[in-house]
């Protein structure tokens, strides 16, 4: 059995009287890549940004049960949602890099989180080299990041969060807003990243979840109807609505 | 943040000097006057700062009550309404007399009238005549330029004539735009220091000689008559202040006592105190 | 033929008025304007005024409206801007948010003699602050507290939220997030908005008649409790209570005429700032 | 680990600006409070009949009567009499600038207007005394121009740009969809303008003129500068006149604290707030009926 990192427990979210997500029950084994997918509005989006409190700041969202980072629970109050935060980084779907350079938009959560001065540059580099845009960008670190281009901005998105050394990596549809060339990019350095960090992302690309993830999680409305292997979801869905959904998109 | 704090130390620190600037406000006759002894003053003891306001004599009494004032011009005596509020606050206060001053009653020369009685002058003022035809040959409307209720003048000519003035007397609130109302108005009767009408330059206008009862018209621009204390509308310039601020307002005081200061006072066309 | 008289009848009167509301703007600047250059010199804003205001320059007002400008910054800024930070930031839909949105949309209406009564009544009499400056700055400060609490909002609200939540995505507080992502990109807003404001409150002249104005002061104001002169002031004084109107009046031109540049410098700089921050978005 | 500190800073931080928010409730409590607390304190004095009845305001009389009458009926109607100039002025330029002004002349007119509303209260008053009053008394052939007219083209001065920026956003909120089904029926420029667009963005442009009446209300230097501030009953246009504002700046400087005289004072200052409160009240019900529009 694989060794569970991240876990939601009889999870419920209201958003005012509209409940969103129903009596969910997940587990995200350590070191794999686990997609999240299901037509749009069933919660899939809504349920990653539980994982790490992104919740908080909408006024009328309403958490019931518990989400267990190995055996924390990140809603207990007496956690730092900051610590939880360093430890569960999140990659957005539009790229969002800083109005800063792009020197500073990887130092900035390295000053945050005090890490010892000496250690930032190796850091920078190191985790620009892991997203493939170290080569790119190494002689004009100064430069604006707004400057690059989509896809080496969602690469700097995700260099950004992998520098903290996270534990999870949380990802909204990271390719949605990017040409194939820089999606295909961006898979293959999902797939090198699983063997520091667990990936949770969310899809509506049918063969990108093929392609990158070992397990896969189909919600229904707020409820998640089927989760387990890649080939099996795909291959031989048990659920009724998940081969509804699915079929056709195997092989 | 560093820039903020320090522009707001600096801010504070800037306030240590306040002892020696003498807060001087009132009445709106004397504040031109008050302005030029002031000037002269500052550029013989530089050190002294003074800063002048006008706004009419009950300001300036309100203020020295008020504590925002350390000398109050009044070209009227203290009234009892006001003796009350010092006693009340156990204020002593001390006056002294700087200059005479005579009210002068200003027509446009076009207007046929050159003296007239102080009787007459009531019954215009307070609206009971409201045609020029009853005074003159002309029919026009009268148009009354007085000041507003804070005025001394206002209030030294009501007392002095026992009257209430007509409520559809325009309120000016200077001497000059009295002047500069009635060159336009040749319907118009004002009254100002007499100070005014010499510096303010008489084109388009005519200062009336008064008379009371037999005696003979007097102009108030006549010094001698004034120092003969001739003239109906005749009057000292107050100044007050509290009594434990003198030694702060000493040196302005010996000034205006002094030689410079009385020619100074001659030459704004006010009159010396004999 | 109607159809064509109806036209030119509405064409002429919609223009009209645009013509018409620039002409009011023209005539405003070309009479102050061709009758105060005359007086505009070196020594006129750069020496005191001489025998009895007549002569000389108006430098203790200039340096009055500096003052007065420099106090209303320090006091206003701050308080403005953290406040609309609480608003657009921090604060949950409710009521005490809705009461604060509701009491700054009222204190922007309220006529600037009102805010010259309260600022005489809390800080000359209240504070014993006394006629100076310092109280006149705080009434000016009070009056644009509202307008810079709007412009900032404004400001914040124009910066994306992805911004916000990539910083708190990397573990950032929410001040933080503040501190260094949303306040620099919404800086060059932020910076209009107060410089229009203080441009505002330099023409003020209601809040500062009870607050400390003087009607003559030797030198210029060199400490915060001082007695000041200020130009809107200095304007009104010598256009009704000077002793010589007609001989003061190209000073009171020349005063206009230093006024509005002064108002009209700071709305350029304003413009400059947004024009910038919009063509390098 | 000092994430402890960072947590509590933000923490502090967070009250303190919610503390800093709480202040313009304080504020506008206190000014509140200071006018009634006042008001009352003249009303002790001053039995209020009189106060609102009264024909005279003539505080320096023996008996001192206080009524507001007069003043209120200056204010009145300097603040209609510009409201009847710079309406129809403002609506119509905004009609022009958002429907009919190309690209190229907005930009020219929108920094116009600006400038405009730059313009410091005291130098259109100034304006008023050399200008507007001179010109007045030769049209219309009186000693002087200084009176209620001379006031209410001032005040409409000051008070177009805040009507022309706002029934502009008014008149732009109106959804283009209703102009092209105007048009689309055969309309042209000017009917579809009249009759669908401004009715449709009549709430905003109410808004407009209840703000620019606000502001014209509360405008104290130009009515103190220019119009003669005559405290009779206003008669007509031609009347000198004197608003609550003028009467407040000329007498507040000169009364002792504490008398009759001071709390009058207040007790119209009070009237006046009240009389702003509810035309920024029907100003904002108005435009929240626009914002509907956008939503």
């Amino acid at each position: 059995m694989d060794q569970i990192k991240l876990s939601a427990h009889s999870l419920n979210l209201y958003f005012g009287q509209k409940q969103i997500l129903k009596n969910i029950n997940i587990d995200f084994p350590k070191n794999q890549v686990t997609s999240l997918i299901g037509p749009s509005g069933c919660g899939k989006s809504t349920l990653l940004r539980c994982f790490n409190r992104m919740h908080d700041l909408s006024s009328d969202a309403k958490i019931e049960g518990s989400i267990k980072l190995d055996d924390l629970d990140i809603y207990d109050k007496k956690n730092s949602v900051t610590e939880i935060r360093k430890r569960i980084g999140m990659v957005f779907q539009k790229p969002n890099p800083l109005p800063k350079s792009i020197y500073e938009n990887m130092s900035y959560a390295l000053n945050i989180h005090q890490f010892p001065k000496n250690e930032i540059q190796k850091l920078i580099e190191s985790a620009l080299k892991e997203s493939y845009l170290w080569e790119e960008v190494k002689d004009e670190l100064k430069k604006p990041a707004v400057k690059l281009s989509g896809g080496q901005q969602q690469r700097l998105c995700i260099a950004r969060t992998t520098v903290l050394r996270p534990e999870v990596i949380l990802m909204d549809e990271p390719c949605s807003a990017l040409d194939p060339i820089s999606t295909r990019k961006i898979e293959e350095l999902i797939v090198s990243l699983k063997k520091d960090y667990t990936i949770v992302i969310v899809t509506h690309n049918m063969q990108q979840a093929q392609r990158i993830s070992d397990k896969v999680a189909f919600m229904y409305l707020g409820e998640l109807v089927e989760f387990g292997n890649c080939q099996d979801v795909f291959q031989n869905p048990q659920n009724e609505l998940t081969k509804n959904y699915v079929g056709g998109h195997f092989g | 943040m560093r820039y903020f704090s320090a522009c707001v130390f600096l801010l504070l620190t800037s306030c240590a000097r306040d002892s020696d600037t003498i807060k001087i406000k009132g009445s709106d006759t004397e504040v031109n006057l008050a302005v030029q002894l002031a000037e002269t003053f500052h550029s013989d003891n530089p050190e002294v700062f003074v800063s002048i306001s006008g706004g009419g004599s009950g300001l300036g009494i309100a203020s020295l009550l008020n504590g925002t004032a350390d000398m109050a011009n009044s070209s009227r005596s203290i009234n009892s309404e006001e003796i009350v509020l010092f006693h009340k606050k156990t204020i002593t206060i001390d006056s002294f007399i700087f200059a005479q001053d005579a009210i002068a009653f200003v027509v446009s020369d076009e207007l046929p009238i050159d003296s007239i009685s102080t009787k007459t002058l009531a019954l215009v003022l307070s609206g009971t005549y409201k045609n020029w035809s009853s005074v003159t040959s002309k029919k026009m409307p009268v148009n009354i330029y007085g000041r507003q209720s804070n005025s001394g003048t206002h209030d030294f000519v009501k007392k002095k004539l026992k009257i209430a003035f007509s409520p559809h007397a325009k309120e000016m609130n200077g001497n000059a735009q009295i002047l500069e109302a009635i060159k336009q108005d040749n319907s118009g009767i004002g009254y100002v220091g007499a100070g005014y009408v010499i510096h303010g330059g008489s084109k388009g206008l005519k200062v009336l000689t008064v008379y009371s009862g037999e005696d003979i018209a007097v102009s108030p621009l006549n010094s001698k008559m004034i120092a003969a204390g001739k003239y109906f509308f005749q009057r000292p310039l107050f100044q007050y202040y509290k009594s434990n601020s003198y030694d702060k307002v000493k040196p302005f005081l010996d000034f205006e006592k002094g030689q410079i200061g009385q020619k100074i006072i001659k030459e704004a066309g006010y009159y010396p105190v004999n | 033929m109607k159809k064509r008289l109806s036209r030119f009848l509405n064409w002429t009167i919609l223009l009209g008025c645009t013509i018409l509301v620039c002409l009011f703007l023209g005539i405003i600047l070309f009479d102050i304007f061709s009758k105060g250059m005359s007086s505009l010199s070196w020594g006129f804003i750069s020496q005191p005024p001489t025998k009895g205001m007549t002569h000389g320059g108006i430098l203790p007002a200039i340096t009055g409206t500096l003052w007065l400008t420099l106090i209303t910054t320090l006091f206003a800024v701050p308080f403005g801007i953290a406040c609309a930070i609480y608003l657009n930031e921090y604060a949950r839909p409710s009521v005490l948010t809705s009461m604060i949105r509701a009491s700054i949309r009222n204190l922007a209406g309220i006529p600037s003699i009102i805010y010259g009564l309260f600022g005489l009544a809390l800080f000359v009499q209240a504070l014993h602050l006394g006629t100076s400056v310092l109280s006149a700055g705080l009434t000016l400060g009070l009056l644009s507290l509202p307008y810079i609490i709007t412009t900032t909002e404004e400001a914040l609200k124009r910066i994306p939220d992805s911004m916000r939540e990539a910083t708190l995505a990397l573990g950032a507080t929410q001040f933080e997030t503040i501190k260094d992502v949303v306040l620099p990109k919404a800086l060059p807003g932020i910076l209009t908005g107060v410089i229009l404001t203080l441009s505002r409150a330099a023409g003020e002249t209601a809040p500062i008649l009870f607050t400390g104005v003087a009607f003559y002061i030797n030198g210029s104001t060199t400490s915060v409790n001082q007695e000041f002169m200020a130009l809107p002031y200095h304007l009104y004084m010598l256009s009704t209570q000077h002793q010589s109107i007609e001989q003061v009046r190209p000073l009171a031109y020349g005063t206009a005429v230093v006024l509005i540049l002064l108002v009209f410098v700071l709305n350029i700089i304003a413009f400059y700032i947004r024009f910038k921050q919009r063509t390098q978005q | 680990m000092d994430v402890k500190k960072r947590e509590t800073t933000d923490w502090l931080l967070k009250q303190l600006f919610k503390a800093i928010g709480l202040i313009t409730i304080v504020l506008l409590g206190g000014i509140f409070m200071m006018l009634i607390y006042n008001s009352i304190a003249f009303f002790a004095k001053v039995n209020p009949v009189d106060f609102f009845t009264g024909y005279q305001w003539d505080p320096g009389s023996v008996d001192g009567n206080y009524s507001i009458l007069p003043l209120l009926a200056s204010t009145g109607l300097v603040a209609a009499g510009s409201m009847l100039i710079a309406v129809p002025l403002g609506i119509f330029t905004a009609a022009f600038l958002s429907e009919f002004a190309p690209g190229k002349l907005q930009a020219v007119l929108k920094p116009v207007i600006e400038m405009l509303a730059a313009i410091p209260s005291v130098a259109i008053g100034f304006l008023g005394i050399v200008l507007v009053g001179p010109g007045i008394a030769k049209l219309f052939g009186i000693q002087n121009g200084l009176n209620a007219l001379n006031g209410s083209v001032l005040l409409a001065v000051m008070a177009l740009p805040t009507i022309i920026t706002i029934s502009e956003d008014a008149i732009n909120a109106v959804p283009k969809t209703y102009r092209e089904a105007s048009l689309a029926l055969g309309a042209d420029k000017w009917a579809t303008l009249f009759q669908v667009t401004l009715p449709a963005a009549l709430p905003g442009l109410i808004a407009a003129v209840m703000l620019g009446l606000g502001r014209a209300l509360g405008e104290t230097m130009t009515v103190l500068m220019a119009t003669g501030n005559a405290s009779a009953m206003p008669g007509g246009f031609l009347d000198s006149i004197r608003t609550i504002t003028a009467t407040i700046a000329i007498e507040m400087g000169e009364v002792p604290y504490q008398t009759t005289h001071y709390f009058a004072l207040f007790a119209i200052a009070a009237v006046l707030f009240l009389i702003t409160l509810a035309i920024n009240f029907l100003g904002e019900y108005f435009a929240n009926s626009l914002r509907k529009f956008q939503a």
